[in-house]
C-alpha cells in the first residue's frame, strides 16, 4: 500500500511466492510463445512477400508428424501447469489443523470479524504474522468474496453455508481487502484492510478493548438465554443430545447415515432441526431460524466447540 | 412379483412380431406396449426395491421413450443424420448430468455408513 | 407450405422433406436442452433433500398422474394415425384423429387444472402463502417450485402444441394435405416430444419413493 | 469507371417492405449488418463511459447505480447483440449458402424470422433501460439477480430469452443447410474451412442456448411467483445458477471465435495463395472446440464454492481445449509458410488477430491454472484476457471479413490506405487498452469496481487512453465504408483473384445466386496448381 505506483503486489503470505514463482513461469511461456509467433508471422509476411505477377507457390498440403509434435507438445506443457497448478490449489484449500480460527461475516457492503477471544471488528482484520489463521466465512444475503491480493488469496462467501479461506502471514505491514464477487450498488465500498501484526501486539491489540469477553462466553450465555440446556444435557435420558465434545464427531443419523458435525451440520440443525436427526432422538426440537443472528449462530457455535471436558457446573 | 413379470413377456413377444405388419397394427402394438409399460411403472413404484426404484422408473420411462421415439416419430427408418441428430440431444443432457455431478457429490463428503 | 413442387432454394422435393424433418429434430435438440436446466436442477435437489422430495411427492395424487400419462400416451397414438391418415391424403381420418388428440390435450390440462387446484386449496404453491406444518418447510417449497416450473413449462408446450393442431384441422378442411403432408408429420414429431417429456416428468415427480 | 447496370440483389426490389420481408439471405445480412453495428455503437458508448468514470480513483462521474448499470449493459449487449451474431448472422448468413453452392438457406423464412427475434430481443432491453436498467452485471448471478437487486431484471432476462431464440434459429439453419443442401461434387471435405467453422458454432448455439433461456425464465419466475429455485433462504444451491449459467456461457465464447476462427482461414488462404496448412486437421479442430467447450464451464467457478476435486477436472479439460486452439495458429503459420504474401488490409487484420488471439490464448492458460485462478479471479486480469479473445479476435476477424467480403457484398472496393489505417490505429489502441488491464489485474484491482485505491490510477489513466484510439479506430471503418458506397472502385466479380464459389459468381451477386446448381470439381482453396 506504501508506493505510488506498484507494479506487482507485496507477497505478504506463505504461499505468495509459490503463487508468483508459477505466474513467472506462465508469463515465460507466453512471452516465448509470443515472441515466436509474432516472429514467425513478420519473418515469413517479409520473406514471402508477393512479387508482382509470381506464380502461386506449390502447394502443400499437410504433415502428419508435424501436427501430432504441436499437439503433444503442448499438451504436456499444459500438463505440467496443471499438475503444479492443482498441487498449490489443493495446499490453498486444505488449511491446517492447527490453524487459529477467525469468524467473518458478509453482509451487504461490508465485513465483520469475530475473533474467538470476543473481540470484534467492522471492514477491519488483524493478524498475527506467522501463525496459519483460518477465516470461516458466511453472508447474510448475497454471494460476497472475500479477496486479499497481498496474500493471493481469495473465496467466494455464500449465504445459508460456511465457506473457508486460510493463509499464514508471513510480513507485518497494512494490506487491502476486497469484495471480489459482484455485490449490489456498493460492491465497490465493501473493501478494508488486513493489518499483519507480531504475535506480541496482536495479544495486546486482542484484549486491548475491554469489556467484551470471549467468544464462548457469549456463547454460554446465549445457549442458557435461548434454554438449551433445557434439553441438551449430559444424562442419557435428556431430551436431546449431549453436545460434549460433539464438534466435528461422527454422528449416526435416524435413517441410518453418519455426518460429520461440523459447523455447517450445527448451523442447519440449530436453524432446521429436522432437517438431520440423531439417532435414538425424536424431531421435537424448535426452528430458531429468524430468532438467532448469524453473529449469535457463531458464537453458539463457539460455545459448542468449547464443550471439550465433561461440563460441571451447567445448571 | 409375477404380474411385472408376465408383462414384460407379454410385450418382448409382441415386439418380435411388428415388423411385417402394416403400420397401423404396428402403431396399434406400440400403443398397446406404452399403456402396460406405464402400468407396470407405477404397480413397481409400490415394491419397495430400495436403490433400484430409481433406476428401474427411469429405465422404464426411457424404454417407452425409446419406442415413442423409434415407432411413432419414424426414427427406426430415417436416415443416420436424424438419428444422430436425436441422440445428440439426449447425449447432451447425460453430459450435462454426469459433470454436473462430479461437483455435487464431491462437494460435502457424505459419510456413508 | 409449399406446393408438392419443392421450393426455389431446394433442388428436390425429397432434399425439401429430408431438410425440414432435419430442421425438426434440431429444434426437438434444443427442447431437451431447454429442459435439462431443470432436470438438473431436480437432481440436485433430489440428491440433498431425498425427505422433502419424498414427502412433496406424497401430495400428488398418482391416480390423476397416471391417467394424465394414459392420456397423453393416446394422444400420442391418435396423432400418428393422423401423420398416416395424411401420408394416405385420406381427409376425414386426419380430420378425425385431429380432433381425437385436440379432446385428449384438453382431458390432460384439465386433469392438471384439477391438480393445480388442489395444490393452491392445501397452500402448496410457493410463495408467501406457502403453509405446510410438516418439518421440512423450506426444502418442500423447493419441490414445489420445481414442480410448477417442470409441469407449468411442460402445460405451456401443450398449449402451443394444440395451437398447431387446431390450424392443422383448418388446413386439413381446405384439403391442403392431399399432396404434400409434411407440416402435419412436424407438429406430430412436436407432439411425440411434448410426451416424451411427461414419460420422463411423471416417474421422477410423481413415482419415486411412493415405496417408502 | 464501368456502371453497374446489372440486376443484381440490392437493386432487385426497391421500398421498405422489399426489405423488412425480404427472404433472401443476402438481404437478411445487410439488415443483421446494420442493427448489428448500432448495437456494437451503443456497447461502445457505454464502454467509453466506464473507461471515463474509471479515468479517476474517487468514482465522480456517476453514482455507484449508474455506474453498475453501465457496465452491465456494456456486457449484456455486447455479447447477447453484438459478439454471438456479428460474424454468423452478418458474414455467415451472406456466405454460407454462396460457399456451398445453394440458392439460399434451408429455411428462408425462418431465418428472416431470427431477425425480428433478435430485433424483439433489443427493445425488449430498451425497454429495460428506458424504465431504469439492471444492475447486476451480464451473468445475473444469484440470490442478487433473483431477490435483492430491485432494477428491472424481469424485462432485461426477457429480451436475453428472447434473443437466444434468434441465436437457435440462425444455428438451426445453417445446420440444416449445411447438411442437405450442398451442391455435388461439394463433399464435406471440399466444404471452405469458413463453413466448417460456422457448422461448430451452430452445434453450440443449437446445443447450448436453450440451457441459458430456461436458466433466465427460472430467475424471472422467481421474482415474479417466488419459484424460490435459487433461493438459500429455502435451502436453495447458490452455486445452482453459475453452473446452469456458465454450462451455455463458455460454449458461447466458443460461438463467437469459431466463426472469426473460419475467417482467419479464408484470409490466410487467399493472401498468401496457399491452401490451408493440415486443412483436416483445422477442420476437426473447430469440431474439437465445439464439442470440449462444453465439458469446461467450471473453471469460472474455481473459487465459488465448488468443490475442490471438481476445480480439478474442469482445470484438466480446460486445458484440452486450449490445445485445438493452438493447432489453428500453428496450422496458420504454416500455411504463411512459402506463400506468396501480400499486406491487403484484411490480411493486416489477420495478423493483428494471430497476434491478440495468442495473448488472449496463453492468458487463458492462467486462469486454467488454478492456483493462479484463485489470485486472479475477478480481477482485471480476467477482464483483460476475454478482452483479448472477444475484442483483439472476433471483432479483428470480423472486420478483416468485412473488408475482404466488401466487394462481393456491395461490387465496390473500400479505399486501401484507409482500411491499413484504421487497422493499425485498432491494433495500437486495443494494446494500449488492455495490456496495463492484465498488469491492474495481478495487483489485485477487482472487477465491477466504481471506484479504486489510488495506486491503481496511473494504470487505468492508460487503458482509459487506448480506450479512446480504440474508439476512434472504429469508427473510421464507418466512414470510408459508407463513402465507398457511393465512390468506391467497381470490384469485379473476383478483387482478389481467390479460389471458392463465391468468387465464380458477380458481385453483387444475383438474388438467385447461381443460375442452376454449380458443379464442384476441385479442392477447397486448391492455389498453385498451376504447377502440376
Amino acid at each position: 500500500m506504501n508506493s505510488k505506483f506498484p507494479l506487482f503486489p507485496e507477497a505478504a503470505s506463505s504461499f505468495a511466492h509459490h503463487v508468483d514463482t508459477l505466474y513467472f513461469f506462465l508469463i515465460a511461456l507466453s512471452v516465448f510463445f509470443s515472441v515466436l509467433i509474432f516472429g514467425l508471422v513478420l519473418f515469413f509476411a517479409f520473406r514471402y512477400k508477393r512479387k508482382p505477377n509470381a506464380e502461386d507457390p506449390k502447394p502443400m498440403l499437410g504433415d502428419l508428424r508435424l501436427e501430432l509434435t504441436w499437439s503433444i507438445i503442448p499438451l504436456l506443457i499444459t500438463m505440467v501447469i496443471f499438475v503444479w497448478g492443482g498441487l498449490l490449489y489443493y495446499h490453498q484449500l486444505t488449511p491446517p489443523a492447527n490453524a487459529q480460527e477467525i469468524f467473518g461475516i458478509g453482509k451487504q457492503w461490508m465485513w465483520k470479524f469475530y475473533h474467538p477471544e470476543g473481540r470484534n471488528e467492522i471492514n477491519e482484520l488483524h493478524v498475527p504474522v506467522g501463525r496459519p489463521t483460518k477465516v470461516i466465512l458466511t453472508s447474510e444475503d448475497v454471494l460476497h468474496d472475500l479477496f486479499i491480493p497481498a496474500f493471493r488469496t481469495k473465496m467466494d462467501v455464500l449465504p445459508g453455508r460456511y465457506t473457508q479461506i486460510w493463509f499464514t502471514p508471513t510480513k507485518t505491514g497494512t494490506y487491502h481487502l476486497f469484495c471480489a464477487e459482484y455485490c449490489g450498488t456498493k460492491h465497490a465500498d465493501m473493501k478494508g484492510t488486513v493489518t499483519v501484526m507480531s504475535p506480541l501486539e496482536y495479544q495486546g491489540w486482542l484484549n486491548g478493548e475491554l469489556g467484551q469477553d470471549r467468544m464462548d462466553k457469549t456463547g454460554k450465555e446465549l445457549f442458557k438465554q435461548f434454554a438449551c440446556q433445557t434439553c441438551h444435557q449430559d444424562q442419557s435420558l435428556s431430551r436431546g443430545p449431549s453436545l460434549t465434545g460433539v464438534y466435528d464427531s461422527m454422528v449416526l443419523l435416524n435413517n441410518g447415515k453418519t455426518v460429520k458435525a461440523d459447523a455447517d451440520y450445527l448451523r442447519e440443525s440449530i436453524l432446521k432441526p429436522k432437517a438431520k436427526i440423531v439417532q435414538g432422538y425424536d424431531a421435537i426440537m424448535p426452528t430458531y431460524k429468524g430468532q438467532i443472528s448469524e453473529e449469535q449462530l457463531i458464537q453458539i457455535i463457539e460455545y459448542i466447540k468449547s464443550l471439550k471436558e465433561p461440563q460441571k457446573e451447567v445448571n | 412379483m409375477d404380474f411385472p413379470i408376465s408383462i414384460t413377456l407379454f410385450i418382448g413377444t409382441t415386439l418380435m412380431s411388428t415388423d411385417h405388419e402394416s403400420p397401423l397394427k404396428l402403431y396399434a402394438t406400440i400403443f398397446g406396449v406404452l399403456l402396460g409399460l406405464t402400468g407396470l411403472t407405477v404397480a413397481v413404484a409400490y415394491l419397495d426395491l430400495g436403490p433400484l426404484n430409481t433406476l428401474v422408473a427411469l429405465g422404464i420411462a426411457s424404454t417407452k421413450a425409446i419406442l415413442v421415439m423409434f415407432y411413432f416419430m419414424h426414427l427406426k427408418g430415417s436416415d443416420k443424420t436424424i438419428q444422430v441428430f436425436a441422440s445428440a440431444g439426449f447425449a447432451w443432457l447425460a453430459l450435462f448430468v454426469v459433470i454436473f455431478l462430479a461437483d455435487i457429490y464431491t462437494r460435502t463428503p457424505i459419510h456413508l455408513p | 407450405m409449399s406446393t408438392h413442387t419443392h421450393a426455389h432454394q431446394f433442388d428436390t422435393p425429397q432434399q425439401q422433406h429430408q431438410a425440414t424433418r432435419l430442421g425438426m429434430w434440431a429444434f426437438l435438440i434444443t427442447e431437451v436442452m431447454l429442459f435439462s436446466g431443470m432436470f438438473v436442477a431436480y437432481i440436485l435437489y433430489r440428491t440433498w433433500y431425498p425427505e422433502a422430495f419424498i414427502e412433496g411427492s406424497s401430495h400428488l395424487d398418482v391416480m390423476l398422474g397416471t391417467i394424465n400419462t394414459l392420456v397423453l400416451i393416446s394422444s400420442s397414438f391418435t396423432m400418428v394415425l393422423a401423420v398416416h391418415a395424411a401420408a394416405e391424403g385420406k381427409k376425414q381420418a386426419i380430420q378425425k384423429n385431429l380432433v381425437l388428440t385436440l379432446v385428449l390435450g384438453l382431458v390432460f390440462l384439465g386433469i392438471k387444472a384439477v391438480e393445480y387446484s388442489h395444490k393452491f386449496h392445501d397452500h402448496l404453491v410457493p410463495g408467501p402463502n406457502f403453509a405446510h406444518e410438516g418439518i421440512h418447510g423450506g426444502h418442500l417449497q423447493l419441490f414445489y417450485s420445481l414442480y410448477f416450473a417442470m409441469t407449468g413449462t411442460h402445460a405451456f408446450h401443450m398449449i402451443i402444441g394444440m395451437g398447431l393442431l387446431v390450424y392443422l384441422f383448418i388446413r386439413a378442411g381446405k384439403g391442403a394435405f392431399n399432396k404434400d403432408h409434411t407440416a402435419v408429420e412436424l407438429v406430430g414429431l412436436y407432439w411425440h416430444f411434448v410426451d416424451l417429456v411427461w414419460i420422463f416428468l411423471f416417474p421422477l415427480l410423481y413415482l419415486l419413493g411412493r415405496h417408502l | 469507371m464501368t456502371r453497374l447496370q446489372r440486376k443484381h440483389y440490392i437493386n432487385n426490389g426497391y421500398g421498405a417492405l422489399s426489405w423488412f420481408l425480404t427472404l433472401d439471405h443476402k438481404r437478411i445480412a445487410l439488415l443483421y449488418l446494420i442493427t448489428a453495428t448500432l448495437f456494437f455503437a451503443l456497447g461502445g458508448a457505454f464502454a467509453i463511459a466506464i473507461r471515463l468514470e474509471l479515468l479517476t480513483p474517487a468514482g465522480d462521474m456517476v453514482q455507484s447505480e449508474t455506474y453498475n448499470k453501465m457496465f452491465t449493459m456494456h456486457g449484456i449487449i455486447m455479447v447477447f447483440f453484438f459478439l454471438i451474431p456479428a460474424i454468423p448472422a452478418v458474414l455467415g448468413n451472406f456466405l454460407l449458402p454462396i460457399m456451398i453452392g445453394a440458392r439460399d438457406m434451408a429455411f428462408p423464412k425462418l431465418n428472416l424470422a431470427s431477425w425480428y427475434i433478435y430485433m424483439l430481443g433489443g427493445l425488449f432491453t430498451f425497454v429495460a433501460m428506458a424504465l431504469g436498467g439492471v444492475d447486476t452485471g451480464w451473468t445475473f448471478y444469484t440470490p442478487y439477480s433473483s431477490t435483492y437487486a430491485n432494477s428491472q431484471v424481469i424485462i432485461t432476462a426477457l429480451g436475453v430469452f428472447i434473443t437466444g431464440f434468434s441465436s437457435i434459429l440462425t444455428g438451426l439453419n445453417f445446420l440444416v443447410t449445411i447438411h442437405t443442401m450442398r451442391a455435388p461434387g461439394m463433399s464435406w471435405f471440399r466444404l471452405p474451412l469458413f463453413v466448417w467453422a460456422h457448422y461448430a458454432a451452430s452445434l453450440i448455439m443449437v446445443l447450448g442456448t436453450p440451457v441459458v433461456s430456461i436458466t433466465i425464465i427460472l430467475v424471472a419466475l422467481e421474482r415474479l411467483f417466488h419459484l424460490g429455485i435459487f433461493d438459500p433462504a429455502l435451502g436453495g444451491d447458490p452455486i445452482l445458477f453459475q453452473h446452469l449459467f456458465w454450462f451455455y456461457s463458455h460454449p458461447a465464447v466458443y460461438i463467437m471465435i469459431l466463426p472469426a476462427m473460419g475467417v482467419m482461414s479464408e484470409l490466410i488462404a487467399t493472401f498468401s495463395r496457399k491452401r490451408i496448412f493440415g486443412y483436416s486437421f483445422v477442420a476437426s479442430s473447430s469440431l474439437a472446440i465445439a464439442v470440449l467447450g462444453f465439458l469446461v464451464w467450471g473453471h469460472h467457478m474455481f473459487v465459488s464454492g465448488q468443490s475442490m476435486y471438481a476445480g480439478l477436472v474442469f482445470s484438466i479439460l480446460s486445458f484440452l481445449v486450449a490445445i485445438p486452439s493452438a493447432i489453428k495458429v500453428f496450422n496458420w503459420l504454416a500455411t504463411l509458410f512459402r506463400g506468396s504474401i501480400s499486406l491487403q488490409t484484411p490480411m493486416i487484420y489477420a495478423f493483428g488477430f494471430i497476434g491478440l488471439f495468442t495473448i488472449g490464448g496463453l492468458t487463458g492458460l492462467f486462469l486454467a491454472c488454478l492456483a493462479v485462478d484463485v489470485h486472479v479471479h475477478d480481477t482485471y486480469f480476467i477482464v483483460a484476457h476475454f478482452h483479448y479473445i472477444m475484442v483483439g479476435g472476433v471483432i479483428m476477424a470480423y472486420l478483416g471479413g468485412i473488408h475482404y467480403w466488401w466487394p462481393k457484398i456491395t461490387g465496390r472496393m473500400y479505399p486501401e490506405w484507409w482500411g491499413k489505417f484504421s487497422a493499425v490505429v485498432i491494433f495500437i489502441g486495443f494494446n494500449l487498452t488492455f495490456l496495463p488491464q492484465f498488469v491492474v489485474g495481478y495487483l489485485g484491482m477487482p472487477r465491477r469496481y466504481h471506484f479504486y485505491p489510488e495506486e491503481f490510477q496511473i494504470l487505468n489513466v492508460l487503458s482509459t487512453a487506448g480506450a479512446s484510439i480504440l474508439g476512434i479506430g472504429y469508427m473510421i471503418p464507418l466512414f470510408y465504408l459508407v463513402w465507398s458506397l457511393r465512390y468506391g472502385k467497381v470490384a469485379g466479380p473476383n478483387p482478389w483473384n481467390a479460389k471458392g464459389l463465391e468468387w465464380t459468381i458477380p458481385s453483387p451477386p444475383p438474388t438467385e445466386n447461381f443460375d442452376g446448381t454449380p458443379e464442384v470439381t476441385e479442392e477447397a482453396y486448391n492455389y498453385g496448381t498451376n504447377h502440376a
